[in-house]
């Protein structure tokens, strides 16, 4: 592999990691916001959410470009007040990642928290357990194959991401030239199509090691919660 | 303070230049400079993020639109910006399927070829708007109609063309010479359509080094770097 | 001790009931479907009466007409289940100490050991709940409850799938706890022998009412 | 609106209405495939489906346009045998959406059938329910959750689908340029905001509208499946 | 009729029995956790014997060494869970009449308006599960599996969750159902008098094992 190759392969694997792990905690609050509590404007938010997909990623990574660029008025904000500027650098590969890997983490976390069975959580309730305790003990870890499935679309989306990250952040080589951006400048060249097959194994590569932790972790929760044994408790058939 | 090392120049440049700027850059290297950081994109692209404050020292567009673009918006030293490379307009038919043409009004373009013609989006981008106005002079749009498949840059209608999903398109002569499996038809008179030129210019907040990278872009060794890939080196 | 006044109304079921009860074990019977496992989510906190009051003590727990509710885990009452809804993601272990571990020592009214001992589930703590009879998941159930120390325990049918042997076992511990820890009992049952054995007085639900006591019975009976 | 506008408008809604419809029975039938059986290669299927998100999309395009393009050995035989061309069509552009959008529809449907509680299966089994009937009659309908999330983030992806599309079909008026490609073109001249602008709120509008259809679809099922019911019967705390 | 010999092993539970069973009623006793349920499981045909036979008349139904294995849904058995497991999506109409209505008519062998009278639940058919008692619960799943008119079957503590009265009414029930449908069952309880009335012979389930018949009670008894 050549040495542009192995960063656009690290900086993807970086890139992807952190979208997911920014998305995370938000997806976990939003899915339960919107699935638990009615509240007017529930379906606004909703809608929003889901609003990244909908559109061209370049229309999110124009809009991105215009809140959090250097003169956007967030990204001044951000810069004076945290010295943190996305404009430009990898962070901003991981916002425009995060963004538009957003509502597909969402989703599956709230399908989780809707089939989790009320009455366990009433049950945690009259054991003396506060709402935070029993979220953290019963809906959390009961809602944990949601939790992975959001974060396996939440990564892929995040390796293939491409749109939004090239219109936001551009394609700087070592700072915002992930893979999929890297598979682009390989199309403008001469016998680039080689070079871009080599990426996109290293992407698929990247997302099998993916899906193998996941498959991992799958496994562990399956049989953490049991569903594997209420199969062996019931049936081979 | 005195200026620390040298910093390497961050050129923000249309897609189609991507492999003439590549050799150039490694030639500045050579020369003893640091590695320039090149990022390509549509010119489009390139120019919303160079308004936006994207750290880029040099920009070089497709065409003149987005340069101008900048210009208005005050981003780019006006002084600096020069037109430095030409483009040709060609016709393309896929390896082995090529078939010819006269490239003058009159000649029954429909019948020249089977399928479909393939060119960036007609009157958008930028190839695309040549190809439309070439196409107008030749009174070829009309016949044309309704086979005329846009994409979005020229490698999308360089790739269907390669494929032979295109019976023709038409493309820079620049990306017809990257691939293999295309044939030149022919290229369009330079009268048919306005010059197709690639403005370069620093930034307003360029780098020192900014300006004897763009001078080296100018310079004889460079030129020939630029032709041997397909492009024009207008004389100032 | 306990008392309430509240009314309920869920589709076509409306439940009306008023009591108060001193300390001891209340059994309570009546027909099924007649509210009596409502009448529990409602003392829980699991439901919201329409209106009326709940009173532990001289703690309004409920009272709708002052928007008074206390939210179910801080009122401190246990309450074992029909059906048991034991935690199927956590070990036998950790379904029984989710209460007790969080509290403070001092308000342990039970050991571990003790529970594990009389209801013999020692054998099953590694297990999950998926992997259980029904007799022993119900015996779970009522360890988890126990082991919370409630001031108040309500129990729903807590010895309907076990044994006799088990059932002879059992009945006198939780004899054992009214007496040793004084924690009042609410005992839902269809089983006479388990209230003349267990309970202090018995009241008759049906068709959503709470009749008024039909027995006092001696404490010894 | 221009007629150009309302011409991409309704080539997104059918775009997108299509490729869900076309995504559904594969993706119900491998989810359950993957859910319920184990069997060797089932972890390389479940990465192939990932696939097309890994990678920026003009990769799964091109690939589409190799092997079902004109010249293409399956585009080839589907002439030949059913007289289909996709290659240039809006059926194209269809399928470029199902390829992008299959696996954001497939995770939702395996959760769904993973947190079903099998023993339910079982039950029908001994009143003599085959296994089609099964599940036709408790699996499917309990997993109607799973299916909406899964049909709702398909149809926003295929809204939003771009890059595929693009470098499968091109951007041909009234056949292949929908939403996002119409918007896409607007970006290249510089006074296209405005329109790229308005495009952009017609996507919404159609996003939105399918969030209301699955909203009343997904109120229906939930009062069907009684995840309300569990909910009435205890409290709303 | 109904003859077995096999073993199944899960985890350090062993159940290793074998019967030949006449018709009539057959009730199953034993301890909490003593495998009752598992061997109704396995006759069922939702848990697979490591070893051995299971054979209905001259049908071989499960034969491991001749790998034999007669699904569920070809074996035209009823079950009753001792939790229910009725379909949560369906009212309790479409859960009564999920087997019933598949059954060609001449294979009937109760009505629905029969079965609905008897088990009081004609008032629930248009309610969802959730909304139901614990009771009312049991008596839709025992009535679903009695209008499946299977040619045996299971039953799982079927009425321990209901008051004197009701048993006093389905007891009755299933000792007519017995006699004039001739379906053969095999009862598994706890409640002594319910085998008493019902049964013809009752088998003792200890530790995984299934002990020689312990009584034979004559019919009327
Ligand atoms: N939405 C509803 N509409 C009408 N009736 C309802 C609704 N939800 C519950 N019910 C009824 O409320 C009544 C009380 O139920 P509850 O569970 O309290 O009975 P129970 O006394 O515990 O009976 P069991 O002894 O069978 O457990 C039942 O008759 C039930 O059918
Ligand atoms: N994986 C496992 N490992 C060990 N033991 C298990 C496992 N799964 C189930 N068991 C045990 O199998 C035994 C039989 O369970 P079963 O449900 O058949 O009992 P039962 O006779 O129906 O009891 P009950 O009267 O309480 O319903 C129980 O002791 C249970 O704990
Ligand atoms: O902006 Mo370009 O040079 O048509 O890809
Ligand atoms: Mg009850
Ligand atoms: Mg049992």
């Amino acid at each position: 592999m050549s040495p542009e190759e192995t960063q656009a392969l690290w900086l993807s694997a970086k890139v992807a990691l952190c979208a997911t792990a920014v998305c995370l905690p938000p997806a976990i609050a939003l899915a339960w916001w919107l699935e638990r509590r009615r509240f007017p404007g529930r379906f606004l938010i909703d809608a929003l959410v889901q609003l990244p997909m909908v559109l061209p990623p370049v229309v999110p990574g124009y809009l991105l470009l215009l809140l959090l660029g250097t003169q956007g008025p967030l990204g001044r904000w951000l810069e004076a007040t945290f010295g943190i500027v996305v404009a430009f650098t990898w962070k901003g590969a991981v916002l425009a990642s995060a963004v538009m890997a957003f509502p597909l983490m969402v989703q599956p976390i709230r399908l989780a928290f809707r089939l989790i069975d009320a009455r366990l959580e009433h049950a945690a309730a009259t054991l003396g357990a506060r709402p935070w305790r029993v979220f953290a003990t019963i809906t959390l870890p009961l809602a944990m194959p949601g939790l992975i499935a959001g974060c396996v679309l939440c990564f892929s989306r995040s390796l293939g991401e491409f749109g939004a990250t090239m219109a936001f952040v551009g394609n700087i080589p070592g700072e915002t030239r992930t893979l999929p951006l890297a598979i682009y400048s390989l199309t403008h060249v001469p016998d680039g199509e080689a070079g871009a097959m080599r990426l996109a194994l290293l992407s698929i590569a990247l997302a099998v090691a993916a899906l193998l932790v996941s498959h991992w972790l799958g496994a562990r929760a399956e049989r953490r919660l049991g569903f594997s044994d209420h199969r062996a408790a019931h049936a081979e058939l | 303070a005195a200026p620390a090392t040298e910093q390497p120049v961050r050129v923000f440049a249309a897609a189609s230049l991507t492999d003439a700027l590549n050799e150039v850059a490694s030639q500045w290297k050579r020369a003893g400079h640091p590695q320039p950081s090149l990022a390509f994109g549509a010119s489009s692209a390139l120019a919303k993020q160079v308004e936006a404050g994207a750290p880029a020292d040099l920009y070089a567009s497709a065409d003149l639109k987005w340069m101008d673009y900048l210009d208005q918006r005050g981003r780019i030293d006006s002084a600096t910006r020069a037109n430095l490379l030409g483009n040709t307009l060609v016709l393309i038919a896929p390896a082995g399927k090529a078939f010819k043409a006269r490239m003058q009004p009159g000649f029954a373009i429909a019948a020249a070829f089977k399928g479909k013609l393939c060119t960036g989006e007609p009157g958008v981008v930028p190839v695309g708007i040549y190809a439309k106005q070439a196409l107008e002079h030749l009174r070829w749009w009309q016949p044309l109609q309704g086979r005329i498949v846009g994409t979005d840059d020229v490698r999308t209608a360089l790739a269907f063309v390669e494929r032979g999903e295109c019976g023709a398109g038409i493309v820079y002569a620049t990306d017809a010479r990257i691939s293999g499996a295309v044939a030149t038809v022919a290229a369009f008179p330079a009268q048919t359509h306005a010059p197709i030129v690639y403005p370069f210019a620093l930034t307003r907040d360029a780098r020192p080094e900014a300006a004897a990278f763009l001078r080296f872009l100018r310079s004889p060794q460079a030129a020939a770097i630029f032709r041997r890939h397909g492009f024009t080196v207008p004389k100032d | 001790m306990l008392s309430f006044d509240f009314a309920y109304a869920r589709g076509s079921f409306h439940l009306d009931a008023r009591a108060e009860l001193a300390g001891g074990v209340t059994g309570i019977c009546g027909p099924s479907g007649s509210g009596k496992s409502t009448l529990l989510l409602l003392i829980a906190g699991l439901l919201k009466p329409q209106s009326g009051q709940l009173r532990m003590d001289d703690e309004v727990l409920v009272d709708r007409a002052r928007r008074v509710f206390v939210p179910a885990w801080q009122r401190h009452f246990g309450l074992v289940f029909q059906d048991g809804q034991l935690f199927p993601h956590l070990s036998v272990r950790d379904n029984l100490l989710y209460g007790h571990a969080r509290l403070p020592p001092e308000r342990r009214l039970l050991t571990f050991d003790t529970v594990l001992q009389l209801l013999e589930i020692g054998h099953l703590l590694e297990r999950r709940p998926a992997l259980l009879s029904g007799g022993e998941r119900q015996r779970v159930a009522l360890g988890r409850a126990l082991l919370y120390s409630p001031r108040l325990l309500l129990l729903d049918e807590p010895l309907s799938s076990l044994d006799e042997r088990l059932k002879q076992q059992i009945l006198p511990f939780l004899k054992r706890v009214k007496d040793e820890t004084r924690i009042p009992m609410l005992y839902v049952t269809h089983a006479r022998a388990e209230v003349e054995f267990l309970a202090d007085r018995v009241l008759l639900m049906e068709r959503g009412r709470l009749g008024d006591e039909t027995a006092r019975i001696p404490a010894n009976a």
